[in-house]
């Protein structure tokens, strides 16, 4: 085991992909020379040189496009946007061109690439810097939709990432691009589709993505502070959703919380909540609770924004409810 | 004229020399689409086609001059306008019949439908749907071919609508950046649905349309087959060379409706028969052969006649075949599908 | 009352929504001297000239973001995408101009307008021109989205949107342009916001928007024929949601069955689902159920197209088992 | 010199006569947003601004040149790099800094911080961050006063990297093709992040990309801000005139990186120095009112003093401020709130 940042961990998987598979080449704005904006990208052009580590211009509809190409042609692009924020911009190309390209060739085309970068919010960078797009991804076939919350599940979930013969949507955090965790030093791949139990309990389930499964641990300790023990579950993979992990806990704890720093309306909570009810109805003590980023777009001011995400204290407060505490 | 003398024989066309198999294998590509369209026609106003059905006659000169002048290896790849290009590229009229029919034998099984051909074997790219997205995707075949170093060109097609939208520019700019081995040939068939091409664009000379990104433009004539396949392959040659990218205009007319729900009132009869009578690519290749004594009246009336009798067993044979199975619904999703979960048939309760 | 199509329905409603106000005008491709892909704007160039009545080159991203931008100035745009599918070109003017425009400009710009077209899949258009984006719009907060089921809301409701001082996405159906129904002769208008609910019923709720709604219509006369008494519940408007009339319905049957044309994953379904968790969980004698677009991208072919979508068929079978009677 | 003769004085540059008075106010504005952006950058370091923050130092001949050249009643909008023309436009410098640290007094309320400026009163239209996406929105402007005739102008700005984006095309042409009253400028500072324009661009000569949709170019010194204000000035003229648009390319330089967090190894010092000490806005314009007779270099340095007083004092104001109430979370999301439904705060349970 080795101790390494998240963003450490997705440069690795990244590299070792390289090594291993020469068709597998990053793109994307500032990827190159600049080493990424937010540095995950770090020595590579140094490592692979410019014809597999490649500077685009800020035109994402035209660099995903690229990609969806390029993969279909046999090699295996990693599109890298800055901030998936960007991505709005080239949804025709990923939904219209990658998504339905193998149904609609009859499956003559795959798609196998991976479009990453981070996702949600970062810190005070207002409203269009700020939007979660895991719920409208994950609604479309075709698609899978990666989102790891640590560095350990970054490395192994990425590396599976690229192998993939699908397009993958991989969403990171730039929150957590910083945070260190162990990683195993041997080679090895974390398989989509798999949910990680994050920390067992019996009380109430707490299902949580990305950043926010570091918000529901951190709840899950004050939790047991109050005499809650909660189990916090993170899908890791958002499409497809393990819904069995999820359910097997919510058949034990009989309750849950679902938390995502999205919307709520339509989100992934919407999406988990009517799972559990369309499979573990009778499982449940209490309805499913959601706590979900604001209904309004990201304010810059401090208070705001911290008031516009969600927080440990709703995650508590929200458990409490489900338990018959509050 | 001897078989030996026939062989000889040809057309030379602006100092290229055509021989009769090929003028004969182009004349018949451009009238077995003529008449294929034609059917397809027929079969949609019986129903039997369902959706979109974008014909192309008129501009049979532009796909049979452009598959001419492409290597085998080369991708190609255009909007829903398809069906000319896609049997121009030599794919299975029946697997194209079937595939507007929504049979199981279809081209893509039946899944996609008039808008979205596909042969990955024949390097035809689709048929695709979205005004300009195959744009960017032809970007990246041609990127593919950068990388791979494999020699081919990429031709990404769209039309005189098509060539506002914004991913072209940047595909322009990135392809003129990388110097990509594209062709983006543009179809000016002077309408976007009912807009014609001035009402649309503030540049109607669209050769003009790569200036801005430094790339050169080429306007053919595209109602003549020897003439658009001699500067097509110019342009292929260009972008093979490693100069990057070019943009063809080839300057053409769709005869037909936009789709088969459209009544075309938007343009005139006499602008219609201008081109129909005075600029029809097959008249005139038949023309230019029977001055050259390569072929008489009666041999085309009678390879009309066959080719005829041809597309309607094609679309007999094609109607024979059953629907896809029912299983097809859930296939061609993932390529890696993963257990237990979505896409399957979720059950209620 | 007079008989017209639902296509007329929505014509009126412009037509009469700009000799209100000359600050409306409609703008799209095919809008004018086609009158409309679809001929909903048939004759509007002729009634009020070029200079409100315009046609486009196709750049939906482009146009969009004139809608966007005029708007701000003052003016009162109708911005048509010949469908839906096409928008997604245009999601970022949508919602990082549109929808967040007023709240990052501290209130000073508001952007009173309507993005209209028809959405859903139409009858064999296959893959790329069958989706349905209203669960993404009615994710994001400054929208409000408005989905008519028959002519007399589609008028009421466009006239509402018209004169409405938010961004309004308004998305119709192409197989129902040619429906025809009972509309007032006088003046009305259809406040957005509000449910309606279409057949009272006692056994369970079948809650269905858009082409949809006939549907469950049709399942209701079905099921009453099976002796199971069903209420259909038109929101109408999918954001804002008029929850209360849901739950009130759910109240009474204390069964739920969801019906919607697009995709499951984190769709409309999923967001009602999961509010009837949340407010009606005590009320419920069964999990609310949901009959959706199945998961894959929409076939061509005639069989795979109808088992793509939602039937009448499914309906029913998903309101028997809620009932405890399949 | 006395009072009356200065009022008299001023400086002809290419046929234009600028008055004591405006060039003092152009000095002053210039000098003042250089001054506003450092302490920006200092309140940055300490962390009481967060997220973004786009300074314009060594762009701000171009700020001010523009709003200048500019109607009031002109709208004008720009990307996230947006503190020097807000500021250049007359904003309330207060408001524009309690907008940088969140306060309840911002120019936005503290909702939109350095990349959203607003000000409605003075139809400066933002202060958007999406790069490019204000080029559709100025579109619409400008077709707003196409269709209310309102003798307005709107100057959509972009950067040398946004010029790419496929949408700047897509209102090239309908701009174009509709002949609205814009005008099209970049700000071509050399970079766009790290990124030089030679790396992202095919054609560098950025005045060039509206060619392929006949919207003629010009090229600026954007470093001298007369000649900015004159040649502005004639480009805003054609607009208005109902010519059509224009595509300004404003040459011009950041001093600092891209944004706070980035610091610029990208380009040696020896660049950077060539514009700051070589071309630096601020000084030739002090050079030359010095030249004329019209200032003293102490006169200058006691304004610098003045300013940077002033700077201070609005910083401290700002930072004085309270955050905005908890209450403005809800606010300004719809006009027209519908009762009873989202957005409201949820409760759990
Ligand atoms: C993005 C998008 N917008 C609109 C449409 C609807 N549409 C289909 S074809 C077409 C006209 C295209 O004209 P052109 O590019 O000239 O091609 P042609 O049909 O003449 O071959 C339009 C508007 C679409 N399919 N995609
Ligand atoms: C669509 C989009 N892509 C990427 C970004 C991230 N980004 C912000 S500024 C910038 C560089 C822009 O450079 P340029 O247009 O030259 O403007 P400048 O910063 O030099 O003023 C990038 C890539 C963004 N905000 N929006
Ligand atoms: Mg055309
Ligand atoms: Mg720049």
């Amino acid at each position: 085991m080795s101790k390494i940042t998240y963003r450490e961990a997705l440069n690795q998987a990244m590299c070792e992909e390289m090594e291993r598979d020469d068709r597998v080449f990053l793109m994307g704005e500032e990827v190159a020379e600049y080493n990424g904006a937010y540095k995950v990208s770090q020595g590579m052009l140094d490592k692979f040189g410019p014809k597999r580590v490649i500077d685009t211009p800020i035109t994402e509809l035209g660099f995903a496009g690229l990609g969806v190409g390029a993969a279909m042609a046999g090699l295996r692009p990693i599109i890298e946007f800055m901030t998936w924020n960007f991505a709005i911009l080239a949804l025709d190309q990923i939904v219209n061109a990658a998504a339905k390209m193998k149904y609609m060739s009859g499956g003559q085309y795959s798609v196998p690439m991976v479009f990453r970068g981070a996702g949600g919010s970062a810190a005070r960078v207002g409203a269009q810097h700020s939007q979660s797009l895991e719920n409208w991804m994950a609604n479309v076939p075709g698609l899978k939709v990666v989102m790891p919350s640590n560095p350990a599940d970054a490395k192994g979930l990425l590396k599976a990432a690229i192998r993939d013969n699908d397009t993958v949507i991989f969403i990171e955090n730039e929150i957590n691009y910083g945070d260190v965790g162990e990683v195993p030093d041997e080679e090895y791949i974390i398989p989509l589709g798999k949910a990680d139990v994050k920390r067992t309990g019996s009380d109430v389930t707490l299902v949580a993505h990305s950043r926010m499964t570091g918000f529901a641990l951190e709840a899950a300790e004050e939790l047991a502070r109050q005499g809650i023990d909660a189990e916090v579950i993170d899908p890791r993979t958002i499409r497809p959703l393990d819904e069995n992990t999820i359910l097997a806990s919510v058949a034990k704890t009989n309750r849950a919380v679902v938390i995502e720093e999205g919307w709520r309306f339509a989100g992934i909570g919407a999406e988990i909540s009517a799972r559990i009810m369309e499979r573990g109805f009778d499982d449940l003590d209490a309805p499913v609770a959601r706590v979900t980023g604001k209904d309004v777009p990201m304010p810059y001011a401090a208070n705001l924004e911290a008031m516009a995400l969600p927080s440990v204290a709703e995650i508590v407060e929200a458990a409490r409810v489900v338990c018959g505490r509050a | 004229m001897s078989a030996k003398q026939k062989q000889a024989a040809g057309i030379t066309h602006d100092g290229v020399f055509y021989p009769l198999e090929d003028l004969n294998a182009m004349h018949d590509s451009m009238l077995y689409i003529r008449r294929f369209e034609e059917k397809a026609g027929q079969l949609y106003g019986l129903k039997k086609i369902g959706g979109f059905c974008h014909l192309c006659n008129g501009q049979e000169a532009v796909c049979v001059g452009l598959h001419h002048a492409a290597d085998e290896k080369d991708y190609i790849l255009t909007s829903y306008r398809d069906h000319g290009h896609v049997l121009a590229r030599g794919s299975d009229p029946t697997a194209v019949m079937a595939e507007l029919l929504g049979r199981a034998g279809g081209i893509v099984k039946g899944k996609g439908g008039s808008m979205h051909m596909f042969d990955v074997e024949r390097n035809f790219v689709g048929g695709n749907g979205i005004v300009g997205e195959q744009v960017p995707v032809g970007l990246g075949l041609g990127f593919s071919s950068w990388y791979k170093d494999d020699g081919r060109v990429t031709i990404a097609i769209m039309g005189d609508g098509g060539i506002n939208q914004g991913a072209v520019y940047e595909s322009f700019n990135m392809a003129a950046l990388w110097k990509l081995p594209i062709v983006f040939m543009v179809e000016n068939n002077q309408y976007a649905m009912g807009t014609s091409l001035d009402r649309a664009s503030a540049e109607t000379h669209l050769f003009k349309r790569g200036i801005s990104f430094k790339i050169p433009g080429m306007q053919i004539d595209g109602m003549d087959v020897l003439e658009f396949d001699k500067k097509m392959g110019e342009a292929i040659a260009h972008a093979r060379s490693g100069e990057g990218p070019i943009l063809v205009e080839a300057i053409t007319y769709r005869y037909r409706g936009h789709s088969m729900s459209d009544p075309a009132t938007y343009r005139s009869r006499a602008e219609v028969d201008e081109w129909r009578s005075g600029r029809d690519p097959i008249a005139r290749l038949e023309a230019q052969m029977i001055e050259a004594g390569l072929a008489t009246e009666e041999e085309f009336k009678q390879r009309d006649k066959d080719i005829k009798k041809d597309v309607t067993a094609v679309a007999r044979a094609a109607e024979a075949q059953p629907e896809p199975d029912a299983s097809e619904l859930w296939t061609d999703v993932y390529t890696d599908p993963i257990e237990g979960a979505y896409p399957y048939p979720v059950k209620v309760g």
